[in-house]
């Protein structure tokens, strides 16, 4: 696991609904994830607290490691579509991974 | 009083009081589950003494009032209620869709005074579950392409909620009822206990719409009575007209009353995801539900005797 | 043997020879949840039958036990036990309060022994679960402002367990004894068989403190031993003085000698946070629930017995 | 039909429509473990009242057979399906061992037809279990050092379903039957209704196998229909050798007949990590399980009647 | 989603007690965060193994989206207050965020 | 908190199959990682989708603080030991810690 520069990836973090998980793992699939990590969650934000008591009013945390162009264009697409409408939130940060060829769909 | 309510009225006071009470989410899940199954199951077994056409009329009946209670719903709540088109769309929905936690309490309230009712309901049930979904969206994008029909069609009859009434129905119905037998201690003794647990949450659950309750105001809370108030009569007419008996005339009053909170919220979150979802959970779970609950089913069951008592009433 | 015990037995067995077995935490809550409103509702329905202020003497009676145990033992961990100030007062806390999970066992054992009990016991259990927290707190801290108590007031009555076992008592007195048959099948017939699940969970935690006992050695055990047995004698007393039937009496025993690992536990982590909690849950978990589980229970029994043969017992 | 066979089909079909229907997975855990709970306790209950010798030949015989089985799929799956050495030995593990929801499909479809058979078929199932998985491991590995055999037998002895089934077996055994009856309502009487949402999650969890079966195409059916067909073969005969009465006979040809899904997939995860487990899974849970539940079961049946109508059956 | 200096904010990750969860909640409310998100997580630190068993010794992961000296102080906050009698990891690292005004309280 | 370069540590971050869990807090254990959190996980990846629902094909993901060498060590341990015959990734980032003499074992 060295530090050369084609090992560092992007890792896009989203925060949304779970009612979308079905169609986020649709969308992601054809923007190019070559996988992503889900697990459940609960939190608060503009659109108010959503405390995983009940199906409508849950989270989901979607983790998706990818090259830098593709994680913009999943933001970008989650931005478009979903952004106005529906409690997300998108962060990007760097990671280092080994072996960067599994990361490629 | 009725330990079901009680139930209710805990969850409530301790959901009120911020009581660090909590059910884990799976609980809440397999209660529902369970609820919907045993619902469906039950209706099955009834149904399968009778025949299927005859049950024709019903089901139209309940289709025409699954698309009539929107469409009157929606313009109140435009011109009254000011809200924009996509809101009162969205609650015009919830309204004219139904409530399976509501038909489960009022079915609880009828045996529990060995009132007996018309083995189609849970079918009328999960009729009226969809049109008021289908009024919803054309009343928001109207007919064109701009609606993705398959996604919505996928959503409507395929989520949760749908799948376990009509599958339990189905089972229910093609079952050989000796067999039935040995499922009978988990869906239909335990139906009111899994039910008081159900009710628990549901208080908690409409607690914690106390606060958007406060922001929202006071039309929201009129709404939320008025339109149940004006569904029990339409529902209640619309049953004595099919003959139906007076605990039948009662669920179809209470189905008509109730409003959704699962299966629409979930499809109107995909169709018209410009709607605020809190807007219409805040009047079907913080006002109607407790409401019915509460007040309404007996309310309901005076109507549905008054009906009755009424010269040609049946 | 009694099904129950070798749950508990099964659970700490696998717990030890590290086994995967694990329940999930929400099977684990559903059956705590299911007790918990089950005891309620258990001692609610058989309060609804008597005159409330008959009561008052026992009530008074659980209050003052409740603050003489942790009395007691505060200053044997602080001078035998060498404890630091807050883990004493703790502990002390831990053993003063009950525990639902013994008192279940100990309705289980004496239900299937056909002996009666009174019907405030339920009640007890509540009044006593309280007290000792309040004394703990004070321990450390004095009745000074430092502590916030109306924080502590939340954490104490609004706590799940407590909520829970009020709520099922108030729904088991004000429901109408009718329609509470409807809940039966799963609050009272699968009571038992509940427990067991519950026991299974248990014997798993307490083998997770296998470790810490190791570590903190032998002082914990003598107390965690001790302690229960001091408890009892004081409980079997008091209830003998209050009047009690041979099964009240060990009741009260029991009660006297288990050690919280729920209330206690989650109200100290808020108020008194300095204190270490390994040090009492592994006294509370991984002695004395194990003991009173497996020894202590027909032990208070034959204390019981033996109080009211005496001349003048009864 | 039999609805628990209806509910297995409803999984089955939400799955393959894609509908929203998921279970949470501690609803899953919930009922696996209360099956196997109740499997045991019932084995328990009767072995008790037999002698334990008695039982010797039985139990040799079974292993004899849960050698015998992966010894002859091996060879099959390695020469006719070409599958990498690992991969063979693992589907052939799979195949040596047992299903216990099969198992319990099989317990239910007797009872419903008011046959008997033999008390220590639950221990047959848990002796079945085991020798398989360690023929597989010796099928790659040779009897070499470079197993860690004691982390073998930690995971085969210490996995959930074996510490479950066998402490079910030993509490039923040592367990007071008066005593007993007091968890019935939860283990026994609830059985058939929790094995209905057990096999609506089998359901769901075959329906998400259809993609790897298309993929791995038509020798992965045949073999997942052929073997069960020839285990149940061998599993007839040797119960008609051993004594067995018709139930009997039929259950271990279930047993033979069907393949494992829990026990040797998590053994082999550890022991045989090489070999890809979506093959074994896509076998044992895309084919043979639905077959066994939908015709195998009636099938083996018919075998039991067939061998025991042969001049000297018995 | 360029890459303008003023999008990247800092994510707090706290891991804690699950006993502490209301109370987290508060002071995250109070110090000025304008969001939070929550998973259940189990782990072992300095105070032992806690695993998500029963209540009282299972764990939370929080969450917490923004800018710097918010952040610094929610984490003088919790250290101040919880890192000596609770069990309790803060972590602090950079992330970009799309919309950075969605995490302004 | 001051950004002192010796409270930068390195989180690890590895997503895999449930089944693994004993064995992955031992290796953690052996190979001197402090402490670690695991939570559920769901997801999809060269090894197929890996769905919450049942035991046998659910994922973890579990996030170890540590120093530098730490982290590549364990994560060359789980690329020899696991990379190849189970479904697994392993991410590698930067983090300020408080008090980085937590992250020590
Ligand atoms: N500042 C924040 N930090 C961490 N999580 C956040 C933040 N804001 C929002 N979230 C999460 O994202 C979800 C949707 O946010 P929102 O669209 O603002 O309602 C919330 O329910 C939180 O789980
Ligand atoms: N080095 C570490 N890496 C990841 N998580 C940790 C680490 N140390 C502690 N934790 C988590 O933080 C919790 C509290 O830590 P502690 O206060 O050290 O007991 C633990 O239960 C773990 O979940
Ligand atoms: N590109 C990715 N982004 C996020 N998570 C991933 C990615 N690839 C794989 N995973 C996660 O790691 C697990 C194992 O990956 P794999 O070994 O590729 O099957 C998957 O089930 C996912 O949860
Ligand atoms: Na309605
Ligand atoms: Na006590
Ligand atoms: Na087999």
């Amino acid at each position: 696991m060295n530090q050369d520069r084609s090992h560092v990836l992007k890792l896009l973090t989203v925060v949304t609904e779970s009612a979308l998980e079905a169609r986020m793992v649709r969308d992601l699939e054809r923007l190019g994830a070559a996988g992503y990590t889900i697990t459940n969650a609960r939190g608060r934000g503009h659109r108010g607290v959503r405390e995983a008591g009940w199906e409508v009013e849950r989270n989901i945390r979607i983790e998706v490691v990818c090259d830098e162009a593709t994680a913009r264009r999943i933001a970008a697409h989650l931005q478009t579509h979903y952004y106005d409408n529906y409690a997300m939130i998108l962060l990007l940060s760097d990671v280092e991974v080994l072996r960067p060829e599994k990361f490629q769909a | 009083m009725d330990p079901i309510i009680l139930f209710f009225l805990l969850g409530l006071a301790a959901g009120l009081a911020k009581s660090e009470l909590k059910l884990p989410s799976a609980m809440y899940e397999f209660v529902s589950i369970l609820l919907l199954l045993s619902i469906g199951l039950k209706g099955g077994v009834e149904l399968a003494r009778q025949p299927f056409l005859a049950l024709l009329p019903d089901i139209l009946a309940a289709l025409a009032l699954g698309v009539f209670l929107p469409l009157v719903a929606f313009p109140v709540l435009l011109l009254l209620g000011r809200f924009k088109r996509a809101d009162a769309a969205s609650i015009a929905a919830h309204y004219g869709s139904v409530s399976v936690g509501t038909y489960a309490v009022a079915v609880a309230w009828l045996a529990s005074r060995n009132i007996e009712f018309e083995a189609q309901m849970p079918l009328l049930l999960v009729v009226l579950e969809i049109p008021a979904i289908l009024v919803g969206i054309v009343l928001v994008r109207g007919m064109g392409q701009q609606t993705r029909w398959g996604e919505v069609a996928h959503e409507v009859f395929l989520g949760k909620g749908i799948v376990l009434l009509i599958g339990g129905l189905l089972i229910g119905w093609l079952s050989d009822p000796d067999a039935l037998a040995s499922i009978e201690p988990l869906f239909f003794d335990l139906f009111k206990g899994i039910l008081a647990v159900f009710l628990l949450e549901m208080g908690l659950i409409t607690a914690s719409r106390a606060g958007s309750l406060r922001h929202y105001g006071v039309f929201l809370i009129g709404f939320g009575i008025a339109m149940p108030l004006f569904g029990a009569g339409v529902g209640g007419l619309l049953g004595l007209a099919l003959g139906l008996s007076p605990g039948g005339t009662m669920m179809l009053a209470t189905l008509a009353a109730s409003a959704s909170y699962i299966a629409v919220p979930a499809a109107m979150r995909i169709s018209v995801p410009e709607a605020n979802p809190t807007l219409s959970l805040t009047a079907s779970l913080g006002v109607t539900f407790p409401f019915n609950v509460l007040v309404g089913i007996p309310l309901y069951w005076r109507l549905a005797e008054f009906l009755h008592a009424l010269p040609g009433g049946g």
